[in-house]
């Protein structure tokens, strides 16, 4: 009854209602970031291996030309994100803390940073196997966050069939706007880089979701589809995680991704707007992926905006543009449900980051007494996968991970947030469950 | 292993049964009879005293036959031993008092299924000679009595407000009729051995100071 | 309800009267293997298996004792009733059932010396109850003894993941939380009246 | 740029949190029980009062005593304590001697929670413990009731309120004849329905005009408590609903069958502590259960067990051992109706 | 011990010898003691049988008398298909009463027992019925679980067992029943001769001994009240 309920409302079970915050930058039009002195590009900024660069320091590269090559299948190559000379290899940290390595690129301060790289293309004629190359050269992977290699979900498996392409304009998490300006300003862009992905594909339905918080978005992307794209815009509802896959492909098809599965198996496949809109102003003009769209925001920025901003910028210069108010901040890369803090001013900006969040330091509202959960069932009713991280956050405690793994699905939790997040004992749940998950994959390889 | 046992004083295997190993509170055996008959200090002491008499009678029995008894049968014949006993005393206290004997009622005859006869008959009976084996188990036999008298004796005080059916507290007395029904043997037996835990944890802590002390 | 009703007896030896919780038998087991549901609920089964099968045993061994005037003889048949009992329904499960077998296992020779039963088979005679009454106090009484396990694992598993005070580990809580079983099954008292 | 010198704080996602929060749950439900109490000694006087104050200072004292034994901080801010003396003082007759409420206080703090590791480990509700155990513990007083609205409840005290510790209570029964109650026998509407099968007025039961336990008479009060914390989303709207609604449909069933014996379910619904007991006990959070379908078993368990206490047992009234019963279950509950994660096809059995 | 563990390993005795031999030993040991127990038993049983059945004649005699006051000697009945059987040796509860007989041998009345389920379980009574006064003359408790200091007062409250000095139960031997039913009615309504006033809180203990003495009343008086004079007569 719920689930007929839901399906009416184009929804899921379970999920929150976060505070939005989106009002800060939402009116704000993209403004392209000056270029910093020093770009940082890391060699590793999607999922799967990093790519192998093809330049030596010293060597002079020009805005939009390869820098590295893909490594394998699921790889993507690198493109210069400026004009400049190589400097050298350095480590970074990256946005997850850990040191990877990058091409330093001192950037020409007097370059005029044109593209003049890559030539036209002739999408119409090309195979859906053309394609897919094509997209694996442009180096775009999912900009939502996830940065998985767009083309390596373009390759379906042997015997299975994508019927319908999800579009994902949901942009679920609180104050992160990029999708939000990118689907208002270029609405045409996405729609082309659907269409290309389409054909890719060979997909009979193609479906853009948009959350009821962006009802302009919603009337933009309208106005530019023609009735023979047979393209349709739903609305589903604001609601956290409404972006994640699995959700989205529930609340728009109402089929269930099975547990440990992908969507491909429910002949689904979904894609980020901006990953779209890339795809289609690249393709044409066979370039590669060397700047995105970010928000920076938070109550410790001066100037919250929406930025283009070149791959490769340290945070840093970023941050030198927006502002940044006194006190010590939390900087979070991503929105403030999943994205993790960085450890350094030097961490450089890369393909999966659609956001820059400054919040003031956290105040623990239990004046520091450390209350154990009291089993008030908060977060069962919030977990959009239905576990129980009420019973998951107690056998943590007592690290019996095995039984979290077996009896209790440790490993189907990804992570939203929302069982911390409706925590009132303010349990660090998700991040015990991290940590659960990680020692049950150790213990697993090890067996 | 008997042999080594032979030297040493009997003291230590008489006061054993009373604390340090006391089968109620260290080693939690024959929790049924301490719960069921421990509601007044009388109770409490006629089924100690029938423990008693039973646990000595088959250890010393089953000490005297150790070396006839085959040991793939020796359990049957263990408590083919018990069950006699417990016979013998079930009609004994018909013969002292009827009172008494409906008031511990089945408890009695379920004396056989005691873990604690079967347990030192087992344990130690049939490795020791008479004497050690009746110390041992008239050692134990007062440590259950001992164990069932504070529980009756609490039980008692509160639930009745008399002490071996002496009025203790006077006619204003409010007794706790809890303490006389059955999850007022569950609680008193159960604070009684938390009281005993926080001694163990206490003189561990103690010993756990005096340790480095010593070292320094 | 009459109290010989067998509706009464099934409801007086489960819950009015649980054997665990109010008559104070199978405390050991109670104790010692209420730790998980796995173990509980399978020691609940074997005993209540050993009840009726002990408990009918026990019925016609008493009338043939009554009839010989050797009641005195009554403590030392019972016991070897039990434990043939036992043997018999440990070689009846691995003759017809070896998975039930397999999972009773090792609480199969334990249950000897298990008081509940001992307990039943005297009090069914001191009741002098019929067959049908036997084994519908049986099958109570080994209900009741199962319930309070599965209960009382219920509860332990859970307490294992809660930080009990370092000094209420072990058979005191335990016993405490009987404590308040007993409390809250008294309401049961009345019953059927 | 001073501000990129500064030091990064690290800290794991989510970032964000509600404002709900352990202290803020338990003030609203002491700001919803206040009411229910202030009509309790409205009815009652200052008997009520008293019990309700002693039981209180009981249940903070005791608590205050076990964090200092533990040497652990205080855990009083939690409110917890507070409000497990505010829910037992309700379930209190008016006149019990002020001794017997402060042990039922020391018990239901001791045993009931402390024991089990504090807040948010307690297996049972404390209250309810406490309760349970002055049941058993002192039979007689504990089902001594005086009228409620007795002319004089504001300028005397109930002769038992009084007693010595550990002493037996004074005689009510001067005191109830002189409050000159037409034909008060000292019987609650539920043990006058059971024993004397005598009916009471609805409207009566439902505005709280009747003998009774403290905070149990008014069942119209108690509901706009409840309705205030489901509206503010602190309070699980399920539990009540599963116990009063299994309540009432068995009840029907007893009264379709048997209308000269058994009472109305409108009787049931609003006599004794049912509605206490659904609202403000069975929803205690650490003693329920969190898996959806858990939480509606519970509270049919619950409702189910009190109509067969009252109408089959030997009690009055069975809520409390009911609860108590439910939450024993609790555990078995919850590991037996696991949720079907999203995208899991079968149920897998563990 | 030692020359055993010193002998080689290699060299076994047969073992079905040994086999036999043991499990002689096994039963001829078992046999032994089974014998031994047994010769226990019974001598036990044999030397306390008198002890016992004195005292348990006493505590019957203790419950008789105070039930039927004024007795000082009784003799032991039994119900048998419409003849009452002295001494019966194997009469079920309840279906054995006593005839109390006072210092001067006169008839005084019969003790009769009865049981119902209580609060918590079976409430086992006997009563004195007097036939010459047509009235229940007392009443103790056998045995009880009831609720101490509630359900118990059964036994122990005076006010509860005053109920019982003259409870009226005249008999109608024309319809077979009692004139008036034995009933319990709410704390201090007690009106009439034949009601019982009920205590005060434990309304079901209360109701379980009206029940069980109106039950047993209507089932023994008219299987009692033919007797009556063989009774008197029949002095020990």
């Amino acid at each position: 009854m719920l689930g007929l309920l839901n399906q009416w409302r184009r929804t899921f079970s379970h999920g929150l209602h976060p505070p939005e915050h989106k009002e800060l930058t939402a009116k704000r039009p993209v403004v392209r970031l000056p270029f910093p002195e020093v770009l940082y590009v890391p060699l590793s900024q999607h999922t799967g291996a990093p790519a192998k660069p093809i330049v030596r320091p010293g060597q002079e590269v020009v805005r939009g030309e390869p820098i590295a090559e893909a490594d394998g299948f699921v790889s993507v190559p690198m493109h210069a994100p400026a004009t400049g000379r190589v400097r050298s290899f350095e480590a970074v940290p990256s946005p997850r803390g850990r040191l990877v390595r990058a091409i330093a690129i001192d950037v020409y301060p007097s370059s005029d940073q044109a593209v003049l790289y890559g030539a036209p293309q002739d999408i119409d004629a090309m195979s859906p196997a053309e394609l897919i190359l094509a997209v694996q050269e442009s180096g775009v992977v999912g900009l939502g966050g996830a940065a998985f290699p767009t083309h390596v979900k373009l390759r379906v498996p042997e015997g299975k069939h994508i019927d319908t392409i999800i579009v994902n304009g949901c942009e679920c998490e609180p104050y992160l706007t990029t999708d939000h300006r990118l689907m208002l300003e270029q609405p045409g862009a996405v729609l082309k880089g659907l269409a290309i992905i389409r054909k890719a594909l060979g997909a009979e339905r193609a479906i853009i979701g948009i959350e009821a918080n962006k009802p302009d978005a919603v009337a933009a992307l309208r106005s530019v589809i023609r009735p023979e794209d047979g393209v349709e815009v739903c609305v589903v509802e604001s609601k956290y995680p409404q972006g994640a896959e699995k959700m989205l492909i529930k609340s728009l098809l109402n089929r269930e991704v099975p547990a440990g599965g992908l969507p491909v198996e429910v002949g689904a496949a979904v894609f980020n707007v901006a990953t779209l809109a890339q795809i289609g102003e690249l393709l044409p003009i066979h370039q590669g992926l060397i700047e995105r769209i970010m928000t920076v925001t938070g109550e410790g920025i001066e100037r919250p905006g929406n930025y283009l901003v070149p791959l490769g910028t340290p945070i840093r210069d970023v941050l030198r543009f927006t502002g940044l108010r006194e006190g010590n901040p939390r900087v979070i890369f991503g929105g403030p449900m999943m994205g993790p803090t960085i450890a350094s001013w030097d961490t450089p900006v890369t393909k999966g980051v659609s956001g820059i969040l400054v919040l003031p330091q956290a105040v623990p509202e239990n004046n520091g007494s450390a209350i154990p959960c009291i089993k008030c069932g908060a977060c069962v009713n919030a977990c959009p996968i239905h576990l129980n991280p009420c019973f998951l956050g107690q056998l943590a405690r007592k690290r019996r991970y095995d039984a979290m793994d077996r009896q209790y699905h440790l490993l189907d939790c990804f992570e939203c947030g929302c069982c911390t997040y409706v925590c009132p004992a303010e349990i660090p749940l998700v991040q015990q469950f991290r940590v659960a998950k990680q020692i049950v994959r150790e213990r697993k390889a090890q067996a | 292993m008997t042999a080594t046992g032979m030297s040493e004083s009997i003291w230590p295997v008489y006061t054993r049964g009373l604390w340090r190993e006391n089968p109620v509170f260290v080693m939690q055996l024959g929790m049924c009879p301490t719960l069921a008959v421990s509601n007044s200090v009388i109770n409490s002491l006629s089924m100690g005293l029938a423990t008693l008499a039973v646990l000595v009678a088959s250890s010393a029995l089953v000490s005297l036959m150790r070396n006839v008894i085959p040991k793939q049968v020796r359990i049957a014949t263990y408590i083919v031993i018990i069950a006699t006993f417990v016979t013998v005393v079930d009609y004994a206290l018909q013969a002292i008092s009827l009172d008494i004997h409906k008031a511990l009622g089945a408890f009695i005859q379920l004396i056989v299924v005691n873990c604690i006869i079967l347990g030192r008959a087992e344990a130690f009976a049939s490795k020791n000679s008479v004497v050690r084996a009746i110390t041992d188990a008239a050692g134990m036999g007062l440590g259950f009595t001992f164990a069932l008298i504070c529980l009756g004796a609490v039980r008692e005080l509160l639930g009745n407000g008399s002490l071996l059916g002496f009025d203790v507290f006077g006619p204003q007395f409010e007794p706790w009729a809890i303490m006389i029904l059955p999850p007022g043997g569950f609680f008193v037996l159960g604070a009684w051995l938390l009281v005993f835990a926080w001694f163990k944890e206490r003189s561990a802590r103690t010993a756990a100071r005096k340790e480095p002390s010593h070292a320094g | 309800m009459p109290d010989d009703s067998i509706t009464y007896i099934l409801l007086n030896s489960c819950i009015i009267n649980n054997f665990v919780l109010s008559a104070f038998l199978g405390i050991c087991p109670f104790l010692g293997v209420s730790g998980r549901f796995e173990t509980a609920s399978r020691m609940g089964l074997a005993v209540t298996f050993v009840m009726i099968v002990s408990s009918l045993c026990a019925y016609a061994l008493n009338l043939v004792l009554v009839s010989m005037e050797m009641e005195f003889l009554r403590l030392i048949c019972y016991i070897a009733v039990i434990a043939s009992s036992v043997q018999l329904v440990e070689m009846v499960l691995k003759r017809y059932s070896p998975a039930l077998f397999r999972a009773l296992g090792i609480f199969l020779p334990l249950i000897t010396t298990n008081c509940a039963i001992l307990g039943l088979v005297l009090f069914q005679t001191f009741k002098g109850y019929n067959l049908v009454q036997c084994l519908a106090y049986a099958i109570g009484a080994g209900a009741g003894f199962t319930l309070a396990l599965a209960i009382m694992s219920g509860l332990r598993e859970q307490l294992a993941l809660h930080d009990v005070p370092s000094m209420a580990r072990g058979a005191g809580l335990t016993l405490m939380v009987a404590g308040i079983l007993s409390l809250a099954f008294m309401g049961f008292a009345g019953l059927g009246n | 740029m001073t501000a990129h010198g500064s030091i990064l704080e690290l800290q794991v996602s989510p970032h964000l949190h509600t404002k709900v929060n352990v202290s803020s749950i338990m003030l609203h439900v002491v700001y919803s029980i206040v009411p229910v109490c202030l009509f309790g000694v409205y009815q009652f006087g200052w008997s009520a009062l008293a019990l309700i104050v002693t039981t209180t200072l009981s249940c903070l004292l005791t608590e205050r005593v076990v964090c200092w034994a533990a040497g652990k901080p205080s855990t009083l801010g939690d409110c917890s304590a507070l409000i497990t003396g505010l829910l037992l003082a309700l379930t209190l007759p008016p006149g019990l001697p002020l001794w017997m409420g402060a042990v039922g206080g020391v018990v239901s703090i001791a045993l009931g929670k402390a024991l089990f590791g504090g807040i948010g480990f307690n297996l049972f509700n404390p209250a309810l413990v406490g309760r349970a155990f002055l049941q058993a513990a002192f039979p007689v007083a504990i089902t001594t009731w005086t009228p409620a609205g007795a002319p004089q409840r504001f300028t005397s005290f109930v002769p038992s309120t009084f007693a010595w510790p550990f002493s037996r209570p004074a005689s009510v029964d001067a005191w109830i004849a002189a409050a000159g109650v037409d034909g008060f026998t000292g019987a609650t509407p539920l043990s006058l329905q059971k024993f004397s099968h005598i009916g009471t007025d609805i409207g009566d039961l439902f505005l709280g005009t009747t003998a009774g336990s403290i905070g149990e008479t008014s069942a119209l009060l108690i509901l706009v408590c409840g309705i205030f914390l489901i509206w503010q989303g602190l309070m699980d709207w399920r539990i009540p609903t599963a116990v009063l609604g299994t309540a009432f449909i068995t009840s029907l069933a007893f009264y379709v069958l048997n209308p000269g014996i058994y009472p109305s379910p409108a009787f049931m619904m609003f006599s004794g502590g049912l509605m206490l007991g659904a609202i403000f006990m069975a929803t205690d959070m650490v003693g329920s259960p969190v898996t959806p379908l858990g939480v509606w078993i519970y509270g049919a368990v619950i409702g189910l067990v009190t109509v067969v206490i009252r109408l089959k047992g030997g009690l009055p009234d069975g809520v409390m051992y009911a609860i108590l019963l439910g939450n024993a279950l609790t555990p078995l509950i919850d590991q037996w109706t696991q949720p079907r994660i999203f995208g899991q096809r079968k149920k897998q059995h563990v | 011990m030692s020359e055993q563990a010193q002998s080689n390993p290699l060299v076994r005795r047969p073992v079905a010898e040994n086999a036999a031999a043991e499990t002689r030993k096994m039963i001829l040991t078992l046999s032994s003691v089974a014998a031994l127990s047994g010769m226990l038993i019974v001598g036990v049983y044999q030397y306390t049988l008198p002890y016992i059945e004195a005292n348990r004649e006493a505590m019957i005699e203790k419950a008789v008398f105070t039930v039927v006051p004024g007795g000082v000697q009784k003799r032991a009945y039994g119900f048998s298909d419409g003849a009452v059987i002295p001494d019966p040796a194997s009469a079920g509860f309840g279906e054995r009463f006593y005839a109390v007989y006072g210092e001067d041998r006169s008839f005084l009345g019969t003790a009769l027992e009865a049981s119902a389920q209580g609060y918590q379980d079976t409430i086992r009574i006997l009563y004195g019925y007097s036939p010459e006064k047509a009235c229940v003359v007392g009443m103790t408790v056998l045995e009880s679980k009831e609720t101490p200091g509630l359900g118990d007062k059964i036994d122990l409250d005076p006010v509860f067992k005053a109920n019982f000095k003259a409870l009226d139960a005249a008999f109608d031997s024309a319809s077979g029943k009692l004139v008036h039913e034995v009933t319990v009615t709410g704390h201090g309504k007690k009106i009439n001769p034949w009601e019982i006033d009920a205590i005060s809180g434990a309304t079901i203990s209360s109701k379980a001994v009206g029940a069980m003495i109106n039950r047993s009343l209507q089932t023994n008086l008219p299987r009692l009240l033919p007797h009556v004079d063989a009774l008197k007569e029949n002095t020990p």
